[in-house]
């Protein structure tokens, strides 16, 4: 393949945002041959569970898709398309869903995918006994469901929601089969059945999760390129954390593709002849610090102004990424459907701004060591990292705190145990904390700054901000009520860059690296992860 | 004329800067016993093992003649020495405790030998083996063979340690203080059977600091000393009409009865005696036991005043536990201590500190005697301090402890380790000396000294005794330096007193069996 | 009997320069290690940077200066908590009644069970990651270790017949204890300490390894050498000099440790 | 002998139930809700409903004196309980990651002994520079932490050379490179400690009189200094294990194999109580019965202390 094909190929990978049809194509051409395994390097967040709703790990779907379909298809341009459901409609109050579903869609058990079984599934996620730590908070508003009859099953909801379908795209909702959900839940998690193209093997812990060809498979996704079985004869999911060792596990052919590409290697491979690259921009908030907008410092929305100023994010992300991630522009990621792109480079690095809107916010006094107080107080914030926090965050969070003490913020990092980690944050005692949210739909900043997901001793939220801000809960809510949420979620956007609660720094890509032999691997839009339903291997 | 078994013509051995051997020449004819007689560090060892090559790492060896039945040893390559090793030459280490390997079967070893310069294998070499044993005299030698060192007795290893080096019979056997660490009647036995290895075509070099051992056993004796031979001779002219002071000097050391009262050193005489004073300790019938071995059972002697009762006997006879006993520092199951009428039982923790100003001790190992961080003035001004010396008058004190003892002030800075053994012994007895006791217990406090120096320090007992009216309780194994020492003796056998009285008495006419059997044992100095 | 040999000069003086480092470091280097230069990352050595920079541009020979402090404090901090306690015990077992010994030594027994990683591992949970807590938590790793080595220590030096002579000398038994057991039991288990130091400082990088030593952006060499391991590739000298570091001050402290310890056999002549 | 056995197994289920206490009250007591192990962390967004049930589920209101109990009668009757992490029985979770640990600490423990006899054998009593360079090389690899000698030989032999691979618990060429970089600092170690006895071996009178028979130097060396050598290595029981388990740790991670040890962090990370208490419990197991293993060893290699028992 030639340099020009190839760069050919990462723009319409970058910038058709890991669409599921695209990536690894083959531009050789040559008709796909079924045969061969697959091996794929993962990092190291392995899911403790396999139960696609009991797991909230980053590599969840990457492990449960190829086992478990989806309800329905999420195309990257953001429409939703059929899959296990044939159709479906919306009751104009928003409150009902009627799915009308696929006909003969067996189970890795021979159970029959119905009516029945969804309404097991929904009902699976919502248990709290299935100790989903994601599905059931994504369903919260599922209220019950009736079989209309075999295959149509109306789902009602305790309030509007329009994220419903996006959210039932995604891996974490995956359908798993009737008959272990009713005999034996308690399995799901070691052995999960469901109707994907491939079928679960094994799950040697530490290690890799193996699976093989389902025969049977003839309903694959809309977005697919072909229907019928999947190519591969067999799928290993290998887990391998240290970022060096995954790299160098590819570049010496141990395996056929690695995912999270370490940013360090990613000229590398764009370098080497022998290899792809795929990258697709996961949907949702953008790796960002968030700050605590519930007590001093960052109470004062100048002074989070200023530290947002502060920061040259641009040269910090060139850095830690070796010019390989998109600065964020703004609290969603560019390929999160309802990205305002109008307010792109409304974030802008000025120090001296940032030292007067200090001065504005009262901070005026300095100590010996050039930090600003305040009627005698310092101007600190607390920043408590847990022990395994991320390499490449550890460099973004020291080169804030480097900017922060230019404009004499003092940011402190702590490593308290895990443990008070958690309680800390539960109990809002901190003044930063890191983090993204990759979810499909802007309803994310629902999620992530509605003054309802606070979170208090009854309800665990995402709002680590803490923010509470009328005007915005306004937008949020009516946004997802279903009522024109393009203005809505673009006004919450520009709202946002006022009230400026959060350092957004990148927007996380999924970058996929692969033998050239791999061809058509592709990415679920929904939740960025590489799909194998599609994926042949040249011999 | 025959050609000597071994020639040594100025021989010159060094380690690094220092010369050790410093060119000793002689010859050892078939069939005959070469003795050579030194005091630690003369340099006998090392000639002896140059002979078998085995002179250690970086030792520069140089001689105008060194052969061994016509052959030059100092052409040998590893693998012709390793012929010579235990098939043509013999070697018998001292001390067969630490010169067999303790974690394998004697028999093991002298297989070894077999298997390295005989055809033998097998059930052949067992036997080969046990005969061997046997024809040194261990009993029943096939059991024997499968023990471990440790399972035998002292004579008993030092026998198969001889076994094995006659294995594969060897020309040449050299034996390097053969019966040290013996007791005296394995000692004789020992003796006797290295002198039948000697025959027409066997000849024997024996190492040994003991002139008496030698006496027994050897034709001719070289005398060494630092590393050259400064009188060589036949034996009986050499013991009998020695020409080098230094021999003279070593005869005149050998305590034995004849020595009694006399000089040992070369030291100024003493004040006159003292007569015996009164009772200073009295033990009653005292016995103990260690977990039901019998240890010492019955024992019975009182001490006067400037008077010295020696206590002998052969290991495991309870001389020790007796001491131990007798200074309190272990109460006895039966019977009783007096010190000055007071008995030990009696006494409360206090009380019996005060006493033990007046029972002091001095022991064998005079290095482990000693904290290692002391100097000697600290070791002085402890006991000074217990002996409630004011601190002022501490060091002035002590410097005439040490006068008393033969050391000079510039010793109190030392450490025991920057001491020689006799001087640590010294020490030791300026120690006891500081709380001015009433009585010592001395516990083998010469044996682990050079003939020349236990002369000295049996001397120095002397003197201190004739100034202080010390009493002194002397144990020892040595029957030549309790006849020497003592006034009264206690024989001692299993923990059991054989026969009590003056040690004359007791010597020239012992009533008991095994003192006789003891004193007959002992090496006399008259060539056989 | 032999000499001190250069090597053990080399290691004295290693330990030297890494002394002055820790009470001085400004003297070694000008730079600030904390100085982050987001133009300036994983720059190889350079004149301005002689060991190269790391990934925040910051001065990697500024950072081992600056780092030896922290360094060495795990070693010898967490030694010196091991010996405080481990010493007072086994001295209580050694000269305490059956009982007492008994229960320390079980207690030993358990603590001995649990591997000195997985301890503090543990000891970490509880009190959390950074400096003080990995030192605590290697510390009190080694504390059955050397209870129970002062304890044998302590046994074997009361049986000593120089022990003996001093009761029998009328002295007493405390101050045959203050004078002569104590000193005594004490010293070789101090040189010991010397080499364990250095045990302690590898142990130290490891929980550093497991993200759970000294909290950045503060300097340590542990720490630095697992946040290189991600740029080996692209940096060797971002790892190798931290590592340089760590082996030659454990290599120093053994060599020095060993040294003393032959002396204090008296197997050498100064 | 028999008595000898039964007294110590006696005292290892002592040291057993105390290392049980002393985890449980230690992790118990630190701050922190376990049910947050269970569904917590970053991407999680547990319902009330759910932390409610794994609370309940869990026994974790129960006061603790009950769950202490509870633990101890559980793993009486061989049950470890069930790893909050993971939701699967703890005797399970270990389980699956017991051999690839015990493949890994015995490759390292035998390459390690191998490597420290066949150095020291080789170099003890030689020239100089010889020891100095066996010195050398132990002390240079004894004083360099694991992880930083695992990411050497990573880099060397997986990145650069290509010749072994760099992770997973598959096949022995898996194996080499874990192996060899736990196994190296412990060839370290003992390497010098079985030099110094051989050294000090060698200068025996038994050797002398051994030579004096005319053995050639290996077979003195190998038949007869060796096994005293060997003594003070045995005695060394606790620092292999310590060493081999606490290595375990940071090799398993590096390498990104298998092992308890990687379980251990993961699990001490999140407060799984069952699972860290089934690891500490399993380690002191393994402690007790290796030093009970090294103390009859010990009575095979010193026949003198059959008698002393």
């Amino acid at each position: 393949m030639t340099k020009k094909t190839l760069a050919l190929l990462l723009t319409a990978a970058t910038l058709l945002a890991g669409c599921g049809s695209t990536g690894a194509s083959s531009p050789g051409g040559g008709a796909p041959k079924a045969g061969g395994t697959l091996v794929l390097g993962e990092n190291g967040q392995e899911p403790p569970c396999l139960d696609p709703h009991g797991n909230a790990s980053s590599d969840g779907p990457v492990a449960t898709v190829p086992v478990a379909d989806s309800l329905v298809w999420f195309d990257a341009d953001g429409t939703i398309e059929p899959w296990l459901a044939d159709s479906w409609n919306v009751s104009d109050d928003g409150l009902t869903y009627t799915f009308k579903l696929r006909h003969g869609v067996k189970f890795h058990d021979g159970a029959v995918w119905n009516a029945e079984a969804l309404k097991l599934n929904f009902e699976h996620m919502k248990d709290p006994a299935t100790k989903s730590p994601l599905a059931a908070a994504y369903i919260a508003p599922y209220e019950d469901s009736k079989v209309v009859d075999e295959y149509t099953l109306e789902v009602r909801l305790s309030s509007p929601y329009k994220p419903f379908l996006d959210i039932l795209s995604q891996g974490y909702l995956g359908m798993i089969s009737p008959k272990q959900i009713k005999e034996a839940p308690q399995t799901i998690c070691e052995h999960p059945i469901g109707s994907g193209p491939f079928i679960f093997d094994k799950w040697t812990k530490g290690q890799s999760i193996t699976y093989h060809r389902n025969p049977d498979y003839n309903w694959g996704p809309k977005g697919a390129k072909h229907t019928g079985p999947a190519y591969l004869d067999k799928l290993e999911i290998r887990f391998l954390a240290e970022d060096a060792t995954r790299y160098n596990a590819l570049a010496s052919g141990e395996v056929d593709a690695i995912d999270f590409t370490p940013p360090q290697n990613v000229e590398d491979v764009k370098a080497n002849p022998e290899l792809g690259f795929l990258s697709a921009i996961r949907p949702g908030h953008p790796m960002s610090f968030w700050l605590n907008t519930s007590r001093p410092p960052f109470d004062d929305v100048k002074v989070r102004q200023a530290l947002l100023a502060a920061v040259d994010r641009e040269s910090i992300i060139k850095g830690v990424s070796f010019g390989q991630y998109d600065v964020a522009q703004g609290f969603v990621t560019s390929s999160t459907p309802g990205y305002a792109a109008a307010l792109e480079g409304s974030i802008a690095y000025d120090p001296a701004k940032a030292g007067g809107l200090l001065d504005e916010a009262g901070w005026t006094g300095r100590d010996k060591d050039g930090i600003r107080t305040k009627d005698g107080k310092r101007l600190v914030a607390y920043f408590p990292i847990a022990a395994n926090f991320p390499a490449q965050r550890m460099q973004i969070a020291v080169q804030t705190q480097a900017a922060a003490r230019k404009i004499g913020l003092d940011i402190q990092l702590q490593t308290p145990p895990e443990q008070e980690l958690t309680d800390r944050s539960n109990k809002g005692d901190y003044d930063m904390s890191s983090g993204l949210w990759a979810t499909n739909t802007a309803d994310v900043l629902w999620i992530q700054y509605s003054s309802e997901n606070i979170t208090t001793d009854k309800r665990r939220g995402q709002n680590v901000a803490r923010l509470r801000d009328a005007q915005l809960d306004d937008l949020l809510e009516r946004a997802r009520q279903g009522e024109n949420p393009a203005k809505l979620y673009n006004q919450a956007q520009a709202r946002l860059l006022e009230l400026a609660p959060a350092i957004p720094f990148y927007d996380d890509p999924r970058p996929v690296a692969y033998q050239k032999k791999v061809r058509d691997l592709t990415f679920t839009p929904a939740y960025p992860s590489p799909y194998f339903y599609d994926t042949w291997l040249e011999q | 004329m025959v050609k000597p078994m071994v020639t040594v013509e100025n021989l010159r051995v060094a380690f690094g800067a220092a010369e050790v051997v410093r060119g000793i020449s002689f010859e050892i004819a078939r069939g005959e016993c070469l003795a050579l007689v030194g005091e630690s560090g003369s340099g006998k060892s090392v000639t002896a093992r140059t002979l078998v090559g085995l002179t250690g790492g970086g030792a520069r060896i140089a001689a105008g003649e060194l052969a061994f039945d016509g052959q030059d040893l100092t052409a040998l390559r590893e693998r012709g020495w390793r012929k010579v090793r235990g098939g043509r030459i013999g070697f018998v280490l001292q001390d067969a405790l630490v010169s067999l390997d303790p974690l394998r079967p004697v028999g093991k070893e002298i297989a070894e030998v077999l298997a390295t310069h005989t055809g033998l294998t097998g059930a052949a070499r067992r036997a080969r083996v046990a005969e061997l044993l046997a024809s040194v005299g261990v009993p029943e030698p096939e059991l024997r063979a499968g023990q471990l060192p440790h399972e035998l007795s002292g004579g008993l290893r030092q026998r198969a340690l001889i076994a094995a080096a006659i294995a594969a019979d060897p020309e040449l056997v050299i034996a390097d203080e053969p019966t040290t660490a013996l007791d005296v009647t394995v000692q004789a036995q020992v003796l006797d059977l290295l002198a039948e290895l000697k025959s027409r075509d066997r000849s024997l070099l024996v190492i040994s600091h003991d002139l008496a051992v030698v006496a027994r056993l050897a034709d001719r004796v070289a005398v060494m000393k630092d590393g050259v031979i400064v009188e060589q001779g036949p034996t009986g002219r050499v013991l009998g009409a020695p020409e080098h002071d230094y021999t003279k000097q070593l005869l005149r050391a050998i305590p034995a009865e004849h020595t009694k009262g006399t000089r040992l050193s070369a030291t100024a005489p003493a004040p006159p005696r003292r007569p015996p004073g009164e009772v200073v300790v009295r033990a009653q019938g005292i016995g103990k036991s260690f977990g039901g071995r019998i240890a010492v059972q019955d024992v019975s002697f009182t001490l006067r005043a400037a008077e010295t009762v020696g206590i002998v006997g052969e290991s495991g006879s309870g001389k020790t536990t007796t001491a131990r006993i007798a200074l309190g520092l272990s109460a006895p199951d039966t019977g009783s201590v007096e010190v000055h009428g007071q008995s030990w039982a009696g006494l409360d923790r206090a009380a019996r500190r005060r006493l033990r100003r007046d029972i002091q001790t001095v022991y064998q190992d005079t290095l482990a005697a000693f904290d290692p961080r002391y100097t000697v003035a600290k070791v002085l001004a402890e006991a000074l301090s217990v002996a409630g010396v004011p601190r002022r008058s501490r060091r002035e004190r002590s410097v005439e402890l040490l006068e008393l003892v033969g050391l000079s002030p510039e010793h109190l800075s030392r450490r025991p380790l920057q001491l020689s053994g006799g001087q640590r012994q010294r020490v030791a007895i300026a120690r006891a000396l500081a709380p001015e006791p009433a009585v010592i217990v001395c516990d083998e406090p010469v044996s682990a000294l050079d003939v020349s120096v236990q002369a000295q320090v049996l001397d120095l007992l002397e003197d201190v005794q004739r100034e202080t009216g010390v009493a002194y309780l002397f144990i020892s194994h040595d029957l030549g330096v309790v006849h020497h020492a003592c006034d009264r003796v206690l024989v001692m056998k299993d923990g059991r007193v054989v026969e009590e009285g003056p040690v004359e008495e007791v010597f020239r006419t012992p009533a008991h069996p095994y003192t006789r059997e003891l004193v007959a044992a002992i090496p006399r100095l008259t060539a056989v | 009997m032999k000499r001190p040999g250069p090597g053990l000069w080399l290691a004295v003086a290693v330990l030297a320069v890494l002394v002055l480092a820790a009470v001085a470091p400004h003297l070694l280097s000008a730079q600030d290690p904390l100085a982050v230069d987001s133009a300036q990352t994983l720059r190889p050595p350079s004149a301005a940077h002689p060991l190269g920079t790391d990934e925040n541009g910051r001065d990697v020979l500024a950072r081992i200066v600056y780092g030896t402090r922290t360094s060495l404090l795990l070693g010898f901090g967490a030694i010196a908590i091991a010996l405080v306690f481990g010493g007072l015990l086994g001295l209580a077992a050694g000269l305490g009644n059956r009982v007492v010994e008994n229960v320390i030594m079980r207690l030993s027994d358990i603590g001995l069970a649990f591997p000195e990683l997985l301890l503090a591992l543990v000891v970490i949970t509880v009190a959390g990651g950074g400096t003080a807590n990995a030192v605590l938590a290697i510390g009190v790793a080694n504390i059955p270790g050397y209870a129970r080595l002062v304890r044998a220590q302590t046994l074997a030096v009361r049986r000593s017949s120089y022990v003996e002579a001093a009761h029998a000398l009328g002295l007493p038994g405390r101050r045959v204890i203050l004078r002569h057991v104590l000193p005594n039991a004490v010293k070789p288990v101090l040189v010991l300490a010397t080499i364990g130091v250095g045990t302690a400082l590898v142990a130290g990088s490891a929980l550093s390894f497991l993200g759970l030593g000294t909290p950045p952006p503060e300097p340590e060499w542990g720490s630095m050498l697992s946040t290189a391991r991600n740029f080996i590739s692209r940096a060797w000298w971002y790892g190798v000099f931290p590592g340089a570091a760590i082996t030659l001050t454990v290599i120093s402290v053994t060599v020095v440790g060993r040294a003393l310890r032959l002396r204090s056999e008296g197997r050498t002549s100064w | 002998m028999i008595r000898f056995i039964a007294w110590r197994l006696l005292a290892g289920a002592g040291v057993l139930w105390g290392a049980a206490t002393l985890t449980f009250l230690v992790l118990h007591f630190t701050p922190g809700d376990p049910a947050e192990a269970v569904v917590g962390g970053e991407g999680a967004a547990p319902t009330p409903e759910v932390l409610a049930q794994i609370t309940a589920e869990y026994g974790l209101d129960r006061p603790w004196y009950e769950q202490y109990a509870g633990h101890l009668w559980r793993i009486v009757r061989g049950d470890f309980g069930t790893s909050y992490r993971l939701h699967t029985p703890v005797t399970q979770a270990i389980g699956e990651q017991a051999w690839a640990t015990m493949e890994l600490a015995l490759a390292a423990a035998v390459t390690g002994l191998v490597l420290a006899v066949a150095v020291a054998l080789a170099t003890a009593g030689r020239r100089r520079w010889i020891r100095g360079l066996a010195a050398g090389a132990e002390l240079l690899v004894a004083s360099t932490p694991a992880f930083w000698l695992g990411i050497v030989l990573l880099t060397v032999f997986s990145f650069g050379l290509r010749l072994l691979p760099a992770t997973g618990s598959h096949g022995l060429a898996s194996l080499v490179l874990p192996a060899l970089a736990l196994a190296l600092p412990i060839a370290g170690v003992l390497g010098h400690v079985l030099r110094e006895a051989l050294e000090e071996v060698l200068d025996e009178p038994f050797i002398v009189s051994a030579r004096s028979r005319g053995l050639a130097d290996t077979t003195v060396r190998v038949r007869h200094a060796l096994r005293h050598a060997l003594l003070p290595l045995v005695t060394m029981s606790g620092y292999w294990v310590g060493a081999l388990l606490g290595g375990a740790v940071i090799t398993e991670t590096l390498f990104t194999r298998q092992g308890i040890g990687r379980l251990l962090v993961a699990a001490v990370n999140a407060k799984d109580l069952p699972v860290v208490l089934g690891v500490v419990l399993l380690s002191a197991l393994v402690y007790v019965l290796v030093n009970l293993v090294v103390d009859l060893l010990y009575r095979v290699v010193d026949p003198r202390l059959k008698e002393a028992a």
